[in-house]
């Protein structure tokens, strides 16, 4: 059976840290890191990155435009 | 040539239409003109008047206080504005609804029973014509043809076949104007 | 072609002017004395004529903002007003000279403070010429003293306008608005395309196309040290107009011992008052300033070296007289003499003070 | 098989979501966590999608947003304090063939530029009219705004909002959806994704009815969090507005084609509602 393997890329440097895109994450795959960017924000990161679908429901929610997502059918 | 008009009265008597053809009729014979009206908040039955000043010249000062000729049409403009009349210079009035004659001795004082002549003639409309025609016969300052050419220019294209009529009075009042 | 020879009021004349300069827009609000403006423009239903538009708005504040957006596209855009509408439109004012946009205003003056009187007044002056609204500009500002100058002022103004991407008043007063004169009409001219616009207007918000970055109409600067830098940009750019655009009438100058100094309505009183005051033998002259932002002070600078004095009409307690003051610097007295609250004083009032102004009184 | 690394994903053939290019790199200047950042998001998607970035024409206001022409690729202009419907009004009637919209927020809209509002709507002005929400004034400092709900703090109210004295929150949605112009009136927010679906949708269809010729205004009310004046985190403000400011305006079609949506607009009775 194919299966969705998602990533996302978070500009870190653009990111504020909000975490409105931690909770819009259906699969919970994402978390703010224990870093601070040159801002001083723990930006956003991919915790779990096996668990993204590539859904983009973080990419749609964030407020700044700072996450890409990218999708593959895996056989 | 410069000669400096007021015409004074109630409002709706056509004192500014009148003081409009006027103008025109001055425009036409090639000559300066300004036409400033009284301006106010009152809409109909206040008292109305215009300063015209035709003239060979460019126009100076649109706001006068004496006048080579003054046309007065009720009591109110007569009070006001008899006194403005330079010396040696015009008052034309009409004497229906005037309760005081003029007094002066240093003017040329001439009535035109405009409102009655305007009743015989069956359109109350075409009373400042007759005025404008007193006013023409007394200072002959614009040719008739000017005169005709003015009123074609002041009034809608759908007035124009009123303008014979408008002539017609202002023979009228030509012929009926007189000297006190 | 044969000249079009017409008797309009200056209300209607600017708003003929307007169509035939192939203005592109004229949003306004109905004020006494200048509904005539408004109203003229509605009569003759521009939008067929030219395809001009325009637009009855619910405010002065509106009208002038409309302003503000057709201006921003390159649009050729005007409104007018009086006196108490006119101090409505000063925020949109100071927005347009500090967005740097061309745009023509017309203010036919009344009788103030308030909503003071509906009689003709030029209390507005300081209002006019120094700024108006808040923050350091200034509006190119004619003074138009018949009704052809109020129909030949649009052309000028607008060219002004584009020119230095400035707004541009003409400073009016109930008089020359309400009053009928023989105006020589020019042609119609064509209004421009909308390539046209953009060639002539590479900074408006015409649609950010893709041979060229996004225009932004702004007149925001947050770091403080920029907004002084433009603030220096705008004060070459008054130079340059003071140094450029002046026009000043001067009539009866070369042999007088006396000036008025007079614009507007007041200048045309005191044409006839010298007219007098010459019949009786006084050497009288008048400078009629045309701009009165740019001032004429070199002209008056310039007649403070021989005249004996200089005596301001004007329908105010004495505004213009500043600027007098301020170009003869002290080489000569100079004095005010006015009526207000829309009481226009007479040719003969204005013999008398020139009389006891020469007596030294 | 061998596993898949991120760095496998991570590909320009496999990209499925990105910034749109309408958007300009600059960062914004929003607090993190602010709905104006996704409001201007969609924005600049819409256009993209319906290839309308050379013939837009943005105006924004003052407030928060005032900045926007620094994130939008598209000509904009800034207008004065409540003005923005006056020149939208002039650009569109000088330019009919572009796409003009007003990007506002609730004191601009509704407060000191109610006037441009009311009338720009009333004439039905073929415009998109963006409103954002956030019940407060956030530039100036968490004042009081027209839609600070009842016995909400802010700086100018600090013992929360007497309807008595302050007056009720301002459901000028609902005032202009009744002027018969006005052709499409919805309430959306933007702090899920299910809800930024449906506000994109939103938006696309008040920028496409400036194009089919029937004319008519479109308004978008966004509801939004001002977390930074509220006093609350992102997260936290979101499920606050939740909670309380949707009860106050609730989110929905009110008018769509110039028909008003049934049950939608009620009757407020002073004091029964609070």
């Amino acid at each position: 059976m194919a299966k969705i393997r998602g990533a996302v890329k978070v500009d870190t440097e653009k990111c504020k840290g909000c975490s409105v895109c931690l909770g819009a994450c259906p699969m919970g795959v994402l978390d703010l890191a224990k870093e601070v960017n040159g801002k001083g924000y723990n930006y956003c990161y991919m915790k779990d990155p096996e668990k993204c679908i590539g859904c983009a429901s973080c990419a749609i929610v964030c407020p700044d435009g700072v996450i890409s997502v990218y999708k593959v059918k895996v056989d | 040539m410069t000669e400096e008009i007021i015409i004074a009265g109630f409002g709706g008597q056509g004192v500014l239409s009148m003081g409009k053809i006027l103008a025109y009729s001055g425009l036409m014979q090639g000559q300066e003109i300004a036409w400033m009206p009284s301006y106010g908040p009152e809409m109909r039955g206040g008292t109305s008047n215009v300063t015209v000043i035709i003239s060979d010249e460019r126009v100076s000062s649109p706001i006068l206080t004496q006048y080579d000729t003054v046309i007065v049409l009720n009591q109110q403009s007569m009070d006001k504005f008899e006194s403005t009349v330079k010396p040696g210079g015009t008052l034309i009035f009409d004497p229906n609804g005037i309760t005081k004659m003029p007094t002066r001795k240093d003017i040329n004082i001439y009535k035109i029973e405009a409102a009655q002549l305007a009743s015989d003639m069956g359109n109350q409309k075409v009373f400042n014509m007759i005025v404008l025609g007193a006013f023409l016969k007394v200072r002959p300052i614009v040719d008739n043809r000017y005169v005709e050419e003015g009123l074609r220019h002041s009034l809608p294209e759908r007035a124009h076949k009123l303008i014979p009529l408008n002539m017609e009075a202002i023979e009228k009042g030509k012929a009926e104007v007189v000297k006190m | 072609m044969e000249k079009e020879l017409k008797l309009m009021k200056g209300n209607e004349a600017i708003a003929e002017a307007a169509i035939r300069y192939g203005a592109d827009a004229y949003f306004g609000y109905p004020i006494t004395p200048q509904s005539e403006v408004i109203e003229y423009f509605m009569e003759q239903n521009p939008i067929e004529r030219t395809g001009m538009v325009v637009l009855q708005a619910e405010s002065e504040v509106a009208a002038i903002n409309m302003v503000y957006g057709a201006a921003a596209c390159g649009m050729a855009a005007m409104t007018s007003s009086s006196s108490p509408g006119f101090s409505l439109k000063q925020e949109g004012l100071s927005y347009i000279a500090g967005a740097e946009l061309p745009c023509l205003v017309l203010n036919v003056v009344r009788g103030g403070p308030g909503l003071g009187t509906i009689q003709p007044s030029q209390s507005d002056y300081f209002q006019s010429t120094k700024g108006g609204g808040h923050g350091d500009y200034r509006l190119i500002v004619l003074a138009p003293a018949s009704v052809q100058e109020m129909y030949d002022f649009v052309q000028i103004g607008f060219d002004l306008a584009f020119k230095y991407r400035n707004p541009v008043l003409i400073l009016s007063d109930g008089i020359i608005g309400q009053m009928m004169e023989k105006v020589e009409i020019g042609p119609q001219r064509v209004r421009r395309t909308m390539d046209e616009v953009i060639k002539q207007c590479p900074w408006a918000t015409t649609g950010k196309t893709a041979n060229r970055e996004r225009n932004i109409i702004t007149s925001l600067d947050l770091v403080a040290s920029r907004q002084e830098e433009f603030n220096r940009k705008l004060v070459k750019k008054y130079d340059t107009i003071r140094e450029k655009e002046v026009r000043c009438e001067c009539i009866n100058c070369d042999d007088a011992d006396y000036v008025f100094v007079a614009y507007g309505t007041s200048s045309r009183l005191c044409m006839k008052s010298m007219d007098l005051l010459r019949k009786e033998g006084y050497k009288v002259g008048l400078v009629r300033p045309i701009t009165l932002f740019p001032y004429p002070s070199k002209i008056i600078a310039g007649l403070a070296e021989r005249v004996k004095g200089f005596l301001t009409i004007e329908m105010s307690t004495g505004q213009m007289v500043e600027d007098v003051m301020l170009a003869v610097n002290g080489k000569r007295p100079v004095k005010h003499y006015g009526r207000v609250g829309g009481v226009v004083p007479t040719p003969e009032e204005i013999v008398d003070a020139m009389k006891n102004f020469m007596k030294g009184e | 098989m061998a596993e898949l690394t991120i760095n496998d994903i991570i590909k320009e053939e496999n990209l499925v979501y990105k910034k749109t290019k309408v958007m300009t790199d600059n960062v914004m200047h929003y607090c993190p966590g602010c709905g104006h950042g996704t409001t201007h998001r969609l924005v600049a998607e819409v256009i993209e999608e319906l290839g309308i970035q050379d013939k837009t024409i943005g105006v924004t206001p003052v407030g928060c947003s005032v900045l926007m022409y620094n994130y939008l690729d598209i000509d904009m202009q800034e207008a004065a304090h409540g003005r923005a419907p006056a020149i939208a009004t002039a650009i569109k009637r000088v330019m009919p063939d572009k796409f003009v919209f007003t990007y506002q927020g609730d004191g601009d809209l509704a407060a000191i530029g109610t006037a441009e509002t009311i009338h720009s709507c009333n004439r039905g002005e073929n415009i998109t009219i963006i409103f954002v929400n956030n019940g407060i004034y956030g530039m100036t400092g968490g004042q009081m705004a027209p839609t600070t709900l009842a016995g909400m703090k802010a700086v100018t109210c600090p013992r929360g909002r007497d309807v008595n004295t302050m007056g009720y929150p301002l459901h000028i949605t609902e005032l202009i959806a009744q002027l018969p112009n006005v052709r499409f009136v919805t309430r959306q927010s933007v702090h899920t994704p299910a809800n930024v679906r449906k506000a994109k949708a939103a938006i696309r269809k008040a920028f496409e009815n400036q194009k089919d010729g029937k004319g008519g205004l479109s308004f978008v009310e966004i509801v939004s969090n001002c977390n930074s004046n509220w006093k609350m985190t992102a997260v936290d403000a979101n499920k606050w507005m939740e909670e309380n400011t949707f009860k106050e305006y609730p989110l929905g079609d009110i008018k769509v084609e110039w028909e008003l949506q049934e049950g939608k607009i009620s009757l407020r009775n002073r004091k029964l509602d609070y």
